[in-house]
């Protein structure tokens, strides 16, 4: 058995969050509260460090350093929300956040679909290429939402779209259980050998 | 059989239990055959000059550690092995400080790199607003990072982001997301597509579905797909072997929860 | 400061822009010309009713019968997230039923912004429909900002007051499996739509009625029936047509073609 | 002009964001380098938003004497706790690091590794084979779970091969065309978003 505090440390919250799998408990609340608290507090504290505390030292006081003070009050406005008959001007920093990152997706997007259409030109000489843009195409039909009696051929299109979906979402299940297992192997691993002294 | 019908799910939960003290008490080796996208990733590098620059960004945080620390680990030592010099900058605080601590190991094992900071490796850490200052950062990297690293020095005495000043293919030769889901969409759209750089993704086994469109459509170049393709790599780069064990534990899982979905539907079958 | 990177010049796109400009174009104008016809009335298409929608009704009505509440919740994520966005039509539709039966709605939520957001759609919900008496601040919840104490919290809450119905419309991230166990340890009819593609298997296998992707999208744009959000829908659809013919196209220059793909080439310039 | 005038400068951002990313023209001023940068500072004035919400609900839920009461307490002290520590440390400061990598790893890795049991029981109630749809979902996962943890190839030779096959032919045009399709849709809402059709976020989902 481990004599380090850390190891114990680590231990004892692994446990506590495991417990929670038998039934709700003190251990596992007080874990959670401690998470909630720490994530909260570690990503407040390091965008300080990492961020507001350099820019307001070497930027903000620097020549032309004045145009910073219009972004920082602009998100500070987000803080009325909590003042009592001031909420409407936390609507400037969200409108124009919204905004912008509405611009991101309408510059930078259409881009990669157009790689993903040409990605699709694929020449029709295999029985995978043919497939591949059976399936593509089938994919296309399920999401066709203006025809409320889609006539045959996007029916049977869209019903082959279908399978080739859920054979995707099939395979991403596949992948996700053996992540998460992985995930779960270094902690118990980490308890049966860090903490038991046990295996290898 | 009534019984099974309302089995209390907290059996099933034993067994997970169960079954990962049984993979971590007697380990199981698995060496997988390298596949052809693990293969095109290690060749990227392999064709790497001596001081090419290598812009590595990572995304995955505390939780998702288990699964791409190995795989970090083996990519950043084969990169060191070729004398790349790398960029490290990270999607989350969390993301930075793990980044920090998977290149700390690496570095302690090669004297250029170990005391080469500022020179053959950087860690520009975390900014608000990932996807933006991601972005920014393809037309100038100190800018986009406001002048300083992760630790708050500044960068303009730091002579790597003198040879490496934007993150595009003037500067750079190849770019890595190490990912849990979140920053392959950002790399593909604000860094490949605009500039060109040829990114590979490190994934999580999760996402590796998600991303075949992208590899299909030559968005990225290749793609290291969670675990097994850590072993893999980390067999092909000659780089300590530490994701074959956690082949063998998905092996085990993955058998354990075939067993369980057969004996659903069992359960299900019977009248 | 130095410009990388060839192709400044006389050029009026950057290069390697003119198919995502003529993309974004061809939908903005598809767009236009739709919300034109609708603000004078003219003939539209009609929308294919999506089976998720048509439950949320039902879903109220079950849980009238059975007495118990409904649970909706938009997810982890803020309201910059187009999916979370699209939760807030749903709600209304949600609430407005909710108001007719006189059955509870309770709403979880993990974000600040999206709270505040949500209690107002609500409680405007309830005054429009005659029923403000029937608002109870108490049924609008912020759990917490971290998804994981935020779905242990949703569990909690669902062996306490079992919710006959469980509305998850929105962005979800690892939790969302917590949150479709708890649904069915409550025995809750469960809806759920999504773009996140990692949940979507779970989703899928696990719920009553899902909606993937673009669906919930468009469910958010119809669900209201105002003529001038759904005309919208159906130029994205044009738009769809538009790429698959594209592709089809591409395929056909690529195999007559060969490498060279003038189609291709041109749509990349 | 409370609620119309953040809208419109909604609007002008992302008029401004798309002219200065396409057009060569006013790309070459350099303006969108600037703009990012001053965007990605009032993210981060705006970083402590939660933080105040979490203090505002637990010092509530404190004063009131709610059931569970003592656990905000236990939030709180963490909470202000480790952001006082990183007020005046560096987070690569031997106290910060140590929490950072023996307290909030731990319990951040089992987290994460809560899924694991929660999948199984997942599998165990929702992956039955009731139609050829819920059958194709079945095949599809097992075929995967096998070939990805390497077992499928010790079975039989060609597995591997089947697996690259489907990733390759249904998974890359299943996923394609919802990927496409959530293309159309994000890009239909930021339209609607632009145009002004799209305003809950002001609070009021009908205008």
């Amino acid at each position: 058995m481990s004599t380090s505090l850390a190891v114990w440390t680590g231990a004892l919250l692994t446990l506590a969050v495991l417990s929670f799998l038998y039934d709700d408990n003190p251990a596992w609340r007080i874990t959670e509260h401690l998470y909630v608290g720490l994530a909260a507090g570690y990503g407040l504290g390091y965008t300080w460090q990492n961020y507001l505390r350099p820019v307001l030292l070497n930027q903000v006081g620097a020549p032309g350093g004045w145009i910073w003070i219009f972004p920082l009050v602009l998100g500070a406005l987000l803080y009325t929300r909590y003042i009592r008959g001031w909420e409407w001007l936390a609507r400037f920093p969200m409108g124009i956040w919204i905004g912008y990152g509405a611009g991101y997706i309408l510059a930078y997007l259409p881009r990669v679909v157009v790689g993903q259409v040409t990605g699709s030109m694929v020449a029709l000489n295999s029985l995978s290429n043919v497939a591949l843009l059976v399936c593509l195409l089938g994919g296309f039909a399920t999401f066709v939402f203006t025809l409320p009696d889609r006539p045959g051929l996007i029916r049977t299109a869209g019903r082959i779209g279908r399978y080739a979906i859920l054979i995707a979402l099939g395979v991403a299940f596949g992948g996700t259980v053996l992540y998460r297992f992985t995930l779960l192997y270094g902690q118990v691993h980490f308890l049966v050998h860090d903490w038991l002294g046990l295996g290898h | 059989m009534t019984a099974l019908r309302r089995l209390d799910r907290r059996w099933l939960y034993l067994g997970v239990l169960l079954i990962t003290v049984a993979a971590a008490v007697w380990p199981l080796r698995i060496a997988p055959r390298p596949t052809r996208e693990t293969r095109t990733a290690f060749d990227l590098a392999q064709a790497l000059q001596p001081g090419a620059g290598v812009f590595v960004y990572v995304e995955y945080g505390l939780g998702s550690r288990e699964e791409m620390d190995p795989m970090l680990a083996a990519v950043l030592g084969h990169l060191a092995d070729r004398g790349a010099h790398i960029v490290i900058a990270a999607r989350s605080p969390e993301a930075s400080q793990v980044a920090e601590t998977v290149m700390g190991g690496v570095a302690a094992r090669d004297p250029a790199y170990a005391k080469g900071y500022g020179q053959t490796w950087v860690n520009l850490g975390y900014r608000p607003a990932p996807d933006v200052a991601l972005r920014a950062a393809t037309s100038g990297i100190a800018a986009a990072y406001n002048e300083v690293d992760y630790a708050g020095r500044p960068l303009a005495g730091m002579p790597i982001l003198q040879a490496l000043r934007a993150l595009n293919r003037t500067y750079f030769a190849l770019a890595y997301a190490f990912d849990s889901g979140d920053g392959f969409a950002p790399m593909i759209y604000y860094v490949g597509t605009p500039t060109g750089l040829p990114v590979i993704i490190g994934a999580i086994s999760m996402e590796v579905p998600l991303l075949q469109p992208y590899l299909a459509a030559g968005q990225l170049a290749a793609v290291i797909a969670g675990a097994r393709g850590a072993a893999e790599y980390e067999a092909l780069a000659g780089q300590p072997r530490r994701a074959d064990v956690l082949v063998g534990a998905s092996a085990m899982a993955a058998i354990y929860v075939l067993a369980v979905m057969l004996l659903g539907n069992l359960v299900a079958r019977r009248p | 400061m130095g410009f990388d990177g060839p192709g400044y010049g006389a050029r009026l796109l950057l290069p390697g822009y003119l198919g995502s400009a003529l993309l974004a174009a061809l939908l903005l104008a598809l767009m236009l010309i739709c919300l034109f016809r609708a603000r004078h009335g003219l003939r539209m298409p009609h929308l294919r009713r999506l089976p998720g929608i048509r439950v949320l009704e039902e879903m109220v009505g079950r849980a009238t019968e059975m007495g118990r509440p409904v649970h909706m919740t938009p997810g982890t994520d803020d309201p910059r997230n187009p999916q979370v966005l699209a939760s807030f039509p749903i709600l209304r539709q949600l609430a407005l039923a909710a108001a007719r039966y006189d059955t509870p709605l309770l709403h979880t939520s993990a974000d600040q912004i999206v709270y505040a957001l949500s209690d107002a759609t609500i409680q405007q919900t309830y005054i429009e429909a005659g029923r403000a008496s029937l608002y109870d601040p108490e049924h609008v919840r912020y759990l917490s900002d971290n998804p994981f104490a935020y779905a242990a919290a949703v569990m909690g809450m669902f062996r306490r007051e079992r919710p006959a119905a469980n509305v998850m419309f929105g962005n979800f991230g690892a939790e969302a499996l917590l949150l479709i166990e708890a649904g069915a340890d409550a025995g809750s009819l469960q809806l759920a739509a999504t773009s996140n593609i990692f949940q979507l298997p779970f989703f899928v296998a696990g719920c009553d009625y899902t909606l993937i992707g673009e669906e919930m999208y468009v469910a958010a744009a119809s669900v209201s029936g105002d003529p001038m959000l759904r005309s919208t829908v159906i130029a994205q659809d044009w738009m769809r047509l538009v790429v698959a013919l594209l592709v089809l196209a591409g395929a056909i220059v690529h195999t007559l073609a060969g490498p060279s793909d003038p189609l291709r080439r041109w749509l990349q310039r | 002009m409370r609620k119309e005038l953040p809208i419109w400068l909604g609007t002008m951002a992302g008029a401004f964001v798309v002219a200065t990313r396409w057009f060569t023209l006013v790309n070459a001023t350099g303006v969108d380098r600037m703009a990012d940068r001053l965007i990605v500072a009032s993210y981060a004035a705006a970083a402590a938003v939660g933080f105040i919400g979490l203090t505002r609900v637990h010092l509530r839920a404190i004063d009131a004497r709610r059931p569970l009461w003592g656990y905000s307490i236990v939030l709180l002290v963490a909470m202000y706790g480790y952001a006082g520590l990183l007020f005046f440390l560096p987070a690569s400061a031997p106290l910060p690091s140590w929490i950072f990598l023996n307290v909030m790893g731990p319990v951040f890795s089992t987290m994460y590794g809560l899924i694991a049991f929660f999948i199984t029981s997942a599998a165990y109630r929702a992956f039955r084979v009731r139609n050829l749809e819920s059958g194709i979902l079945l095949a599809a996962a097992a075929i995967a779970l096998l070939g990805n943890s390497a077992v499928g190839g010790r079975i039989w030779h060609g597995w591997d091969g089947l697996v690259a096959w489907i990733m390759a032919v249904p998974v890359t045009g299943g996923f394609r065309a919802i990927q496409v399709g959530a293309a159309l849709g994000a890009l239909g809402t930021a339209v609607r978003v632009l145009l002004g059709l799209e305003r809950s976020h002001m609070g009021s989902p009908q205008g």
